[in-house]
């Protein structure tokens, strides 16, 4: 019989609020095989771990049961506490009392019991726990960076800046990301290709990093420390290593009419393209949906012009399989989709227009050649409207829950710039709050109010409704002045909402990284490892976790590129002891297991045994390499004798927390 | 067939080519057969016997005889064969040590399905092509060989032999059997008509392992249920749970590997249909995961052991046919 | 004598049950079992059910204590209670002679098993004369007469009627409650059908097999023989023969965790497991062999040694039937006793 | 109120992956998706270490309703664990229907780690299927019961 020690976490109020904490300790108390039962405000302080060690070491414990949060979130902690005491980390078990009771459940009576009986589980569990050995395993020293985005670009640099090999995996045919599309930055309005297009280039020439662009993940497996990773690498039809970016091609093309994506199909490009000047690589693509070649073999005009003979239409999909140690998510964001929000007209007038067509608009490589000009008549406009909260902190289900951050600054950016630009130009702000927390935010959104005579009003839009005579009329409340105005605008600009980038989901599925609702990827602490997924080895850049500007981007990517240097210089990680473990003497020798082990890590071996009438015999029996083993489980399954268990899952450690669960009372 | 079989026997023994027999012997009611392993032409002579009445499948004695020294010479009929490929799969019998002859078999029938029929004080049994002619204190019997057969043979899945050195008598072919007639009866009964069904059946269990001692899909080195470390070992069906509960893990634990062989029903001394637990497990691998028949192949995956991407989900349990 | 017809034999049934719980073989999922007389139960064909009647009195599984486990606390319960008055009928001549060797084990020597002597207690036999043997029976062999057997009451069942008479006082305190269905005959009928079955009895095929060359003084000699090994080759270590066996009556204790708490159980063992007598430092039977002469050493030589000559065997046939490898107590006997 | 009849709780054992689901069912705590506190969780590497014992075990001491929760199909944290276990306890489940046990007490279900909503949203469907289908009577074993 273990010596049982219980530790109840109030977790502040997040638990206490609804378990009556000091109820669950003295029941708990009451188990057997348990000698202290206590309960603390927080269980994960340095005072709550403290607590657990001198409990340890007072009570001479061989178990702990901690009942706190999700074990995915502390284990870890509580593990290295007791260990600093000399107890075995694997004699510890967490009951999960947070997040799969007192925050899911609201009546206080239900949430005690319930945590009760979870604890129960966890006492029954740790009464049959051993003690286990962590074993070792060795780390590929080779990042992955999936994004090229400005946070994959500053993760890749810091990790390669710190010796260690790179890879960006860019689905679109350059890296760079939305920050290319972006005219000037707020708070400093310095142009963000100026402060962009040196990393791509940096990264381009880091002979650390590579890119695979135009390539997107298509597999992943193993484990941190050792990931096995399938990239897809589209076929471009173009031999990268062959073109030199000379840009002949993308002239002569006859496609024309190809909208172009990088002007958000404000303009036009050819079927062979590059995206913009300062792409990185600088290397052709051809467009397989325009292209008369690959679409029905007539033109072949781009290989002709040629001099490099890139052009390459055989060109197939290649997989390329690469290891690493550890994997960078940074696949961003992208503005939300406008046709749900027919008030605002946006796909009524050409005039209607989201914020980031509007930068388009405004720069020098745009489709206007940064001269604002209405797109529908290519005319200067006099009134502008910009329309917040586009989408953003929408309750009605049309838009998005949250805040998308970014779009205030921007806004006061745009109509700064505009009215600096076109003094001429009467520039309304309609908002919900103006929000510039940040280094020198709000005296920029001072500015744009106080200097530049933007009229900023407190009200939402309720119709945009285009007019024949190309006029706009915004029809919006003033909250202020208590007063319906009618607004004859040229120009709509709409700072639509924020969401993460499609790819990001199945993504998630691939690397099993946790999502939160709206698809943002979850850090496994919200405070304190805000860059790392609750999954091993797999990290968090930019606004994929959640909306950012470049500085806060930046910021994340240069953070979670610390975290992955971290893992990256040391030569190996301590393995989960938690494998399969082969009873010989019950082992028939069937090879059920072995069949179903996905990492082959189950061998025989022909073995002498003594026999009780003292004949001996020799057995074909199992052996698992403990080493390759990561102890799904399916071979204990598998095996009809039940000779293969699961350490620190073990039949008997389940079936002792089943019982307990379903104890009737 | 008999008298070729002990003439094979003899030949293999006294030229040395193995050093033992495995076959049956006969009883005291002509009925009451018993397997043996000879070890000389004399203990042949004196007790081999091959008849309508050797239903044992005696491949299950090779985990047991390959361990020992020397070569043995089994006899197997058609579906043994297939027990004898699994057991070769699973690496449970040694298979330089066997010499397999396959015999054809007709199908068997036992003391119990004679008395089944009403037939008492049984004195002696003859059997010509059609019929049993049974003679009795009570006085003789004729019973048609068809009637009387056991269930298992009555749809008999094979009279292919699918593994031997050599084979006495013709081969015969995979049938066509409607082995999965009663199997789809009690499908298409309610749930409750089903449990009622198994209650009644199951309840009769005096968990005396007979079903799992003879089963060739059953040699664990320890059984869970006998492994008091197991957490579910039982002695006795205490209650209805420990009924369901032993024969749905004893029927999950062979799924995919049992090869319909019936020894399970026939020995059960309560004549429990158990058989048809593995053939549901069966039914289901072949209508879900495509058709599969352990043993026909040595060195073959097991359903269980395996899976595709497609597999259905199990909520196919919820919207399949019938009821 | 007292009879009634056997178109009558539901009153019958029916006047017992009003006084006690009956029970009676009857067919039930295509078995003779004994089932507790529900109306309109019919009583079997079969000549006897596969299930011994030991069950009664030594039942597979029978809880001897509790414990009630609270946090750490214990409570000890004795969960036995009087046992209600019962009768079964129908028992056969040799399952009735059964009761008598598990009374040598049970109730005539100490420690008396209180949980047996309760059940045996309150129970009333109500025997059933043969009349149709079958060629696995051999009863004879062991003193038994088959057509007129012992029980606290005996039935006779002829074509039209059934007969039946009071033995002990427990048979005529039964017989007295039911006294109004039946009628008063003579025994001519019975005395006709006994001489017909003792007739038959004379041609079964195991008529003359005798276990008597068997007992304590050939101890060694048996337990030596090399015939074991060659008898045992084929068992499969199943406990069919010890389970339908209405004598065996080795039981092992186990505890069974019910989640809140513990109830100490036995539940019959058999020789014939590899767990048999398991203990810490192992199994002193080794072998199956050792195990299978373990239960004919303990029918043949072991219990005569120690009850005046009496045979562990009632000679009922159930193992001959339902032995999976046919292999048996006569068998072993007729192989052994050469050497004797 | 002596006389008054509680209301039928079930009992409920989740068996949740520890990549997966078990973390789909701390998202739904971290976004306060409420469900039932009848659904009690035990965590499993993967949903291939539930052996169908674990199933029966739970229906004997007193569950009414056993769910197991995994990575889907295509996403098992050991690529391959949850298509074993697919194919188990869809057979699994076939013989306990075969057995005339009510089909709707046992439940697969797939649930991500960002798919916290779903999680929430299956235990109340599971729930709410096993209330309406009562006390788990033909599994069950008495000497469990108080």
């Amino acid at each position: 019989m273990q010596k049982i020690g219980v530790f109840v976490c109030w977790c502040g109020s997040n638990i206490a609020q609804t378990v009556d904490v000091q109820a669950v300790s003295d029941a708990l108390a009451k188990e057997p095989g348990v000698v202290y039962s206590t309960n603390y405000q927080y269980m994960c302080s340095e005072a709550g771990q403290n607590l657990i060690k001198d409990a340890v070491k007072e009570y001479g414990l061989t178990g702990v049961v901690i009942c706190s949060c999700s074990p995915r979130m502390h284990e870890a902690t509580f593990r290295k506490a007791v260990a600093s005491v000399g107890l075995n980390p694997y004699m510890l078990e967490v009951a999960n009392i947070r997040e799969q009771c007192s925050w899911i459940h609201k009546d206080k009576e239900v949430g005690t019991e319930k945590a009760i009986i979870l604890g129960r589980a966890a006492i029954a569990k740790v009464q049959l726990n051993a003690p286990l050995q962590a074993g070792e395993s060795p780390v590929v020293k080779r990042a992955l960076v999936i994004g090229g985005g400005i946070a994959g670009i500053q993760t890749a640099l810091d990790i390669a800046e710190a010796g260690f090999e790179v890879d960006i995996v860019e689905k679109n045919p350059t890296i760079g990301g939305k920050m290319t599309q972006i005219d000037k930055t707020f708070p400093t309005l310095d142009c963000a290709a100026c402060i962009l297009t040196p990393k791509m280039v940096d990264c381009a020439q880091n002979e650390k990093i590579h890119i695979y662009s135009y390539s997107e993940l298509k597999e992943v497996k193993g484990f941190v420390g050792n990931f096995s990773v399938k990239i897809n690498k589209k076929a471009r039809y173009v031999d990268e290593n062959k073109c030199t970016g000379c840009g002949e091609c993308t002239t002569k093309c006859p496609m024309k009419n190809v909208p172009n994506e990088f002007n958000l199909g404000m303009d036009n490009r050819r079927a062979i393209y590059i995206p913009f000047a300062q792409a990185v690589p600088k290397v052709a693509t051809i467009d397989p949906n325009y292209c008369n070649m690959l679409k029905n073999g007539k033109c072949g005009l781009c290989a002709k012009v040629c001099g490099a003979g890139a052009i390459d239409y055989k060109q197939q999909d290649q997989v390329i399989e690469e290891k690493y140690g550890a994997i960078v998510v940074a696949t961003g964001y992208n503005p939300i989709k406008l046709d749900k929000f027919d008030e605002f007209g946006y796909s009524l007038s050409k005039d209607v227009i989201t914020s980031l067509e509007f930068e388009r608009l405004t720069n020098a490589a745009g489709p206007t050649s940064g001269t604002l000009l209405r797109p529908s008549d290519g005319k200067h406009p006099h009134t502008i409207v910009f329309v917040q909260c586009v989408g953003s902190r929408d309750t009605s289900g049309c838009g998005k829950p949250y805040c998308s951050k970014i779009c205030c600054m921007y806004t006061a950016k745009h109509a700064m710039l505009t009215r600096e630009k076109y003094p001429d130009t009467d520039v309304y702000v309609f908002y919900i709050d103006v929000r510039s927390p940040g280094k020198n935010y709000d005296e920029f959104y001072r500015r744009a109010v106080e200097q530049y005579g933007v009229h900023y009003i407190k009200g939402m839009v309720g119709k945009v409704a285009p007019r024949a005579d190309g006029k706009i009329m915004v029809q919006a409340s003033d909250l202020l002045a208590n007063e319906q105005l009618h607004i004859e605008a040229d120009l709509v600009v709409l700072a639509a909402a924020i969401e993460p980038d499609k790819s990001a989901r199945p993504l998630a599925t691939m690397l099993t990284a946790s999502m939160d609702t709206n698809d943002f990827f979850t850090e496994a602490h919200a405070k304190l490892r805000p860059v790392e997924s609750p999954t091993a080895g797999i990290f968090l850049s930019g606004a994929c976790q959640g909306p950012k500007d470049i500085p806060d981007t930046v910021s994340q990517a240069s953070a979670a590129a610390a975290k992955v240097i971290g893992l990256l210089v040391k030569d190996k990680l301590t393995t989960n002891p938690c494998v399969a473990q082969s009873n010989e003497l019950m082992c028939n020798g069937c090879s059920s297991c072995e069949k179903v082990c996905p990492y082959g890590a189950i061998t025989y071996i022909d073995k002498e045994f003594r026999m009780p009438d003292r004949t001996t015999r020799i057995r074909r029996v199992a052996s698992v390499n403990p080493a390759v083993c990561q102890g799904c489980g399916a071979c204990t399954v598998a095996c009809p004798s039940g000779a293969m268990d699961l350490k620190g899952f073990s039949n008997s450690q389940i079936m002792a927390e089943v019982d307990a669960i379903c104890q009737m009372k | 067939m008999q008298g070729m079989m002990l003439n094979r026997a003899k030949e293999l023994l006294s030229d040395g080519t193995v050093n033992r027999v495995l076959g049956w012997q006969a009883g005291e009611f002509v009925y009451d057969i018993t397997p043996a392993v000879f070890e000389t032409e004399e203990e042949l002579d004196a007790g081999f016997v091959y008849n309508g009445f050797c239903g044992n499948n005696l491949s299950k004695y090779l985990v047991k005889e390959t361990l020992k020294d020397g070569k043995i010479l089994v006899f197997l009929k058609p579906c043994d064969t297939y027990s004898f490929n699994q057991l070769l799969t699973e690496h449970r019998i040694d298979r330089e040590k066997i010499c397999a002859i396959g015999i054809p078999c007709d199908g068997k029938t036992s003391g119990e399905m004679l008395k089944a029929k009403g037939i008492s004080g049984i004195t002696g049994i003859s059997e010509d092509a059609d019929n049993f002619v049974v003679d009795t204190i009570y006085g003789q019997t004729t019973v048609a060989k068809a009637d009387a057969l056991e269930e298992r043979c009555k749809t008999c899945k094979s009279k292919k032999h699918v593994a031997y050195d050599e084979l006495l008598g013709e081969d015969g072919e995979i049938l066509d059997s409607h082995r999965f007639d009663m199997v789809a009866k009690l499908e298409a009964m309610t749930p409750d008509e089903r449990f009622a069904f198994w209650r009644e059946q199951l309840s009769k269990c005096i968990r005396c392992n007979a079903c799992r001692n003879v089963c060739p899909a059953c040699t664990c080195e320890q059984c869970v249920f006998d492994n008091p470390k197991s957490g579910i070992a039982q002695k006795a069906a205490a209650d209805s749970f420990e009924e369901n509960m032993f024969h749905i893990i004893r029927a999950f634990h062979v799924a995919g590997r049992c090869t319909d062989c019936g020894e399970c029903s026939r020995v059960c001394p309560q004549n429990i249909p158990l058989h048809l637990l593995n053939r549901k497990f069966i039914k289901d691998i072949n209508e879900l995961y495509g058709d599969y028949q352990a043993g026909a192949e040595v060195g073959t995956r097991a359903p269980l052991t395996n899976y595709t991407q497609e597999d259905v989900e199990p909520s196919i349990v919820y919207h399949r046919e019938g009821k | 004598m007292l009879k009634i017809s056997l178109a009558n034999l539901d009153a019958l049934f029916a006047a017992i049950a009003e006084k006690e719980a009956l029970y009676i073989p009857t067919d039930k999922a295509g078995q003779a079992q004994y089932m507790r007389y529900e109306n309109g139960m019919k009583m079997t064909d079969a000549l006897n059910t596969v299930r011994s009647a030991k069950d009664f009195f030594f039942p597979q599984t029978e809880n001897l204590v509790n414990f009630k486990v609270s946090g750490k606390t214990i409570e000890i319960i004795d969960p036995r209670t009087e046992h209600e008055d019962f009768v079964v009928f129908g028992v056969r001549a040799c399952d009735v002679r059964s009761f008598s060797i598990l009374d040598k084990v049970f109730l005539l020597s100490d420690p008396v098993d209180t949980y047996y002597e309760n059940r045996r207690k309150h129970g009333t036999i109500v025997s059933m004369a043969c009349t149709r043997p079958s060629e696995t029976c051999f009863c004879g062999s062991f003193g038994i007469d088959a057509a007129n057997p012992e029980g606290d009451a005996v039935c006779w069942k002829t074509e039209d009627s059934l007969y039946i008479q009071a033995v002990t006082e427990k048979g005529e305190a039964l017989i007295e409650k039911i006294r109004p269905v039946l009628e008063e005959t003579d025994d001519s009928a019975v005395e006709a059908q006994k001489a017909a079955t003792r007739e038959i009895m004379g041609k079964l095929p195991l008529a003359k097999f005798s276990t008597e060359k068997f007992g304590g003084e050939v101890l060694m000699k048996v337990f030596d023989s090399e015939k074991w090994a060659s008898l045992s080759e084929a068992c499969l270590g199943c406990g069919t023969c010890t389970f339908v066996c209405p004598t065996c009556q080795c039981y092992d204790i186990r505890d069974y965790d019910t989640g809140h708490g513990i109830q100490r159980f036995r539940c019959w063992d058999s020789c014939m497991y590899s767990d048999f007598t398991l203990m810490a430092h192992g199994n002193s039977r080794l072998t199956q062999k050792e195990r299978f002469r373990q239960r004919f050493m303990h029918k043949l030589v072991y219990f005569p040694a120690n009850n005046n000559g009496e045979y562990g065997c009632v000679g009922c046939g159930r193992c001959l039937s339902k032995c999976p490898i046919s292999m048996n107590i006569v068998k072993v006997a007729k192989s052994l006793e050469g050497d004797l | 109120m002596p006389n008054e009849v509680k209301a039928f709780k079930p009992k409920i054992v989740a068996f949740c992956c520890n990549w997966c689901s078990y973390a789909g069912a701390d998202l739904a705590g971290t976004n306060r998706l409420a469900y039932p506190a009848d659904v009690k969780i035990i965590r499993v590497p993967c949903s291939c270490r539930v052996n169908p014992m674990f199933i029966l075990r739970a229906f004997q001491r007193g569950a009414d309703g056993v769910i197991l929760c995994g990575c889907h199909p295509g996403d098992c944290h050991y690529t391959t664990g949850n298509y074993y276990a697919r194919r188990r306890m869809t057979l699994l489940f076939s013989m306990l229907d075969f057995l005339g046990i009510e089909k709707e007490r046992t439940r697969v279900e797939w649930v991500s780690a960002a798919e916290g909503a779903k999680f929430a949203a299956t235990m109340n469907d599971f729930v709410a299927t096993v209330t309406a289908l009562g006390e788990n009577k033909r599994l069950e074993d008495l000497r469990c019961k108080e």
